[in-house]
């Protein structure tokens, strides 16, 4: 496995997205206080800060092991919708990458699917439902689009980041339809979903710290 | 922001503090942050759990006691608690005969309850059950949507099935109580001010001095429309005639009639609007047997009101009537 | 001005239909605005007469029923009642054995509340007595001006008096109760912000986003002085520390600790305030033998709070435990 | 009797005051809101309402009847401290003034002090306390040095009115020891009284309508 992404690569991608999230956490914030309930940067920074401490010392011996932590403290730690969507994606993912210590870029792929699958699993989203779906089905769908016509995982991952942020972009126009925006009905339309775009940022975290 | 707190990061560790401090029937875990009756588990009885975000004050921590909740798990600040708070809860109070979770319908409540529920069922022997409250008539309902959320119904809901769980009956009865508290009960809210979230340190929303929000919830989140400041008895139709209309309730209905204060806004004013609402009421022939008014479940200190009504048989009345002695609900003892 | 009211004239005749309303137990004379307990005048007890301003709520007329006041007149907002309430009350709520009337200190309801007892005696053969309630430590008491404003402690009088009635002591014994009270009741108030008259339309005050008034009193006017805002556990020691200091306060007292909200502030606010207080008051190694934290005697909808401290006896205490029935206070019935 | 004030002449006093209180009410509160709470104009302008609907369209047979009529009024409709203030002045003034349909400069002047003493029978104020008193007394005062000088009523009343004014501004830098001012403290001084500011416009009133 001469491109595998090892243990550590993808602590650094998690870092990575801790520390996009403290950045952003205004940000995320703000865009849930138009259509939410002005929370989601605060839920999100304090579970990536729990995570970070979680992670700050410790040896995990496997792929598992390392983002079944980070899923259970997303859990325990943030609450919210977004704790058990993000705690469900983390889990998922480590399931799907398995007892290995590394995984390949298609393994990568296999397991970014699994996470997603699981937030639909959790939140029974749609697309089009102005959700951080919106920004995740599009970027694992170009990553596997991408891993499966050869591109480099480098070059898989930038599509995915991109896709992420243009399936973010496109949730402004939507009438949400899960979520707390749902209640706002008509008034929900011409903002963008907070969710959406802290998924972006994961997406925007694997581009940069596994690419 | 003004708010009489020293770290926006402590505010519900230290108002659990003051909760446990100032109510020697509660116990509080404060690593957890779930508010207990101090004599739970009660041996026989089922065991009422509720929670959901902080900021709504005094629910759900000031419903716990005899008649009531057995315990509340607090979350942060408008967010749902995480599923290790439900999990530890159920595990204390369980009384040998099953535990209710009484969920407020948000997504995330809801999932975080259910990831609860799950881990209960794989951890521990303890037959749990769940019913979920979605009593806001603001919202459209709809298959395809996360629905309706939960607000005041919640209170009646919780006052009932606590009287029912003192009774002795079973949980899926105790259940039945909260399911049908909420085929029964609707409500409606509006808002004069944002109110602000100590973590953002601002109001989530601004509102023009001559505006108001109609059909908001609980999470100082705008409503369903923006519209021009109207008086009382404009207000009282606009929330008042949807809840009617939606059940509907009809004339000879007897009926809880429910003000509530959103946190800022003071009592004169929701009894001046009790006034407007009973008008209403009366005027369709619909008897309010029993009345609530005042701020139960709240959305900090956002100024404004809600109201609920719910369509009661005797045996509803009965089990309101039943004694409870909670901080914020008493009677009968 | 956002407030859920319609005409600014009829705020308070409209809240007291409201309070009609809800609250059975109660009758109101809507002509002279007085809340009466619906089985007024109670044969052979004390009757409690007490009023003062609207805009207080639920002081006074939240607090009428059995264990506590017989009537309550509602003068304008932050407007004592005028001497033909109090009469009317007065003729109504006569047992037989007296009635006390329970005054705060204000100019304006001191000397309404006197011309009435000079009417009452000129007008009929009621034995009236009259205690004056001066507990609020933000005013420097004096010989020479209208000495200290009466606000929470009256909550804790009225409830203890009401009691003393209860049992059938004499008119005297229960001015003694009251007495007792305010010469061990000791308060202080602060606002995070004013509020507004509905009739004047605009705040009281103009306070900046980082500023805050220590010493108010229960009328939205301004305290004794501007301060920059702090964190709670600082107002906190603003607010007991000259609190304790003046009557004295010392170690082994046992007291009532009470924490209440202006109107605007929400619960949790308020709960973590008490926790500040009540650890003050350990470190001082005084026993808080009970305690109350909510809104119960209020500023419209200032935000803010007051924290009162009452020493009290065995008998106190008994008085205090003992039962009440009233909207806003209510145990052992 | 040559220069005998009239009762209509005197009802004509109560009614510009009544109308001087209406224009300047918002004023009046505004003065309470600095140092009160918020409620002198509202409160008098209340009373005089009331008092003015009291008068209309009833006769009244003496002087005494008349003031009584009004000072019940007052003291029926306006609570806080300025109804039982106003109304003993005017119960005080008008059994002062006895049972004639009239009275001469010298009754007026009497009456005057009367109605002052029966302010201070009931709220016990002091020259220098910053009360309607610090307007009300040098009014009076200079009402009888006027009279007892033998100048005519129109300038004695005019006199008066300006003493009333001069007492009025000079509660400004008073320290309050009387009222709800008097939990400012220190921060009562540079404030102009309200009731003192109302006291001014009764002898305004005064000046206009009988002088
Ligand atoms: N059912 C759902 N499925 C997927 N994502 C969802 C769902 N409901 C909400 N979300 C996402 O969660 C975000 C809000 O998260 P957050 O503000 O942290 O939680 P809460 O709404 O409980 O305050 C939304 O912007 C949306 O992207
Ligand atoms: N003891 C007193 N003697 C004389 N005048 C007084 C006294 N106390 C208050 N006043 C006057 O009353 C005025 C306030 O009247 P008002 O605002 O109507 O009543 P309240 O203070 O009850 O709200 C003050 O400005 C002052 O002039
Ligand atoms: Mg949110
Ligand atoms: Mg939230
Ligand atoms: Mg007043
Ligand atoms: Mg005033």
């Amino acid at each position: 496995m001469s491109n595998a992404i090892t243990l550590s690569a993808l602590t650094a991608w998690v870092r990575e997205f801790g520390a996009l999230i403290d950045t952003h956490k205004d940000e995320l914030t703000q865009l849930d206080s138009a259509i939410g309930d002005a929370d989601h940067g605060i839920n999100m920074d304090r579970g990536m800060a729990a995570v970070l401490a979680a992670l700050d010392g410790e040896e995990f011996p496997s792929n598992a092991a390392l983002f079944k932590k980070i899923g259970m403290t997303l859990v325990s730690s943030v609450g919210g919708a977004s704790g058990p969507l993000y705690g469900t994606f983390f889990l998922r993912f480590g399931a799907a990458c398995g007892d290995a210590a590394e995984v390949d870029p298609e393994g990568f792929a296999k397991a970014m699917r699994a996470g997603l699958d699981g937030v639909v699993a959790r939140g029974k989203a749609e697309a089009g439902d102005k959700t951080m779906y919106d920004a995740l089905a599009p970027a694992v769908d170009a990553l596997d689009d991408a891993i499966a016509s050869g591109s480099e995982l480098r070059a898989a991952l930038r599509a995915a980041a991109g896709a992420a942020e243009s399936g973010r972009d496109a949730t402004t126009p939507m009438l949400a339809r899960k979520g707390r925006a749902s209640y706002l009905g008509e008034r929900s339309v011409g903002h963008q979903d907070p969710g959406a775009t802290s998924a972006a940022l994961l997406m925007r975290a694997a581009a940069s710290a596994l690419g | 922001m003004k708010k009489l707190i020293n770290d926006p990061g402590d505010v519900i560790g230290e108002a659990l503090l003051g909760i446990e401090a100032a109510h020697p029937d509660l116990a509080v875990d404060h690593t957890t942050k779930v508010v207990y009756r101090a004599d739970a588990p009660v041996s026989g009885k089922v065991a009422l759990v509720s929670g959901g975000g902080s900021g709504h004050e005094p629910l759900h921590g000031g419903f716990v006691g005899p008649g009531m909740l057995d315990a509340a798990c607090a979350g942060e600040i408008f967010t749902s608690p995480v599923p290790d708070q439900m999990l530890a809860a159920t595990k204390a109070v369980d009384g040998g005969v099953g535990v209710l979770h009484i969920v407020k319908n948000y997504t995330g409540d809801v999932m975080n309850f259910e990831m609860a529920a799950d881990l209960a069922a794989a951890e521990t022997g303890v037959d749990v059950a769940s019913v979920v409250i979605d009593d806001d008539v603001a919202v459209q309902d709809s298959l395809f949507t996360a629905g309706r959320r939960g607000v005041g119904t919640t209170v009646i809901a919780e006052k009932l099935a606590g009287a029912a769980a003192e009774q002795g009956r079973p949980l899926s009865d105790v259940a039945d109580v909260v399911k049908a508290v909420n085929a029964n009960g609707r409500s409606m809210g509006m808002a004069l001010t944002s109110c602000t979230v100590p973590a953002a340190g601002q109001p989530t929303f601004e509102l023009g001095d001559d505006e108001m929000e109609i059909g908001i919830g609980i999470h100082g989140e705008p409503g369903r429309k923006r519209v021009p400041l109207a008086a009382a008895r404009e207000v009282a139709a606009m929330l008042v005639e949807p809840i009617l209309e939606d059940l509907p309730f009809n004339r000879g209905d007897a009926v809880i009639a429910f003000v509530n204060g959103m946190g800022g806004t003071p009592l004169i004013e929701l009894y001046l609007m009790y006034n407007e609402v009973a008008r209403i009421m009366n005027g369709r022939g619909i008897e309010i047997a029993r009345s609530l008014v005042g701020p139960y479940i709240t959305s900090l200190e956002m100024a404004g009101c809600s109201v609920t009504v719910v369509k009661v048989s005797d045996d509803m009345l009965d089990l309101w009537d039943a004694p409870v002695n909670t901080p914020a609900l008493r009677w009968g003892v």
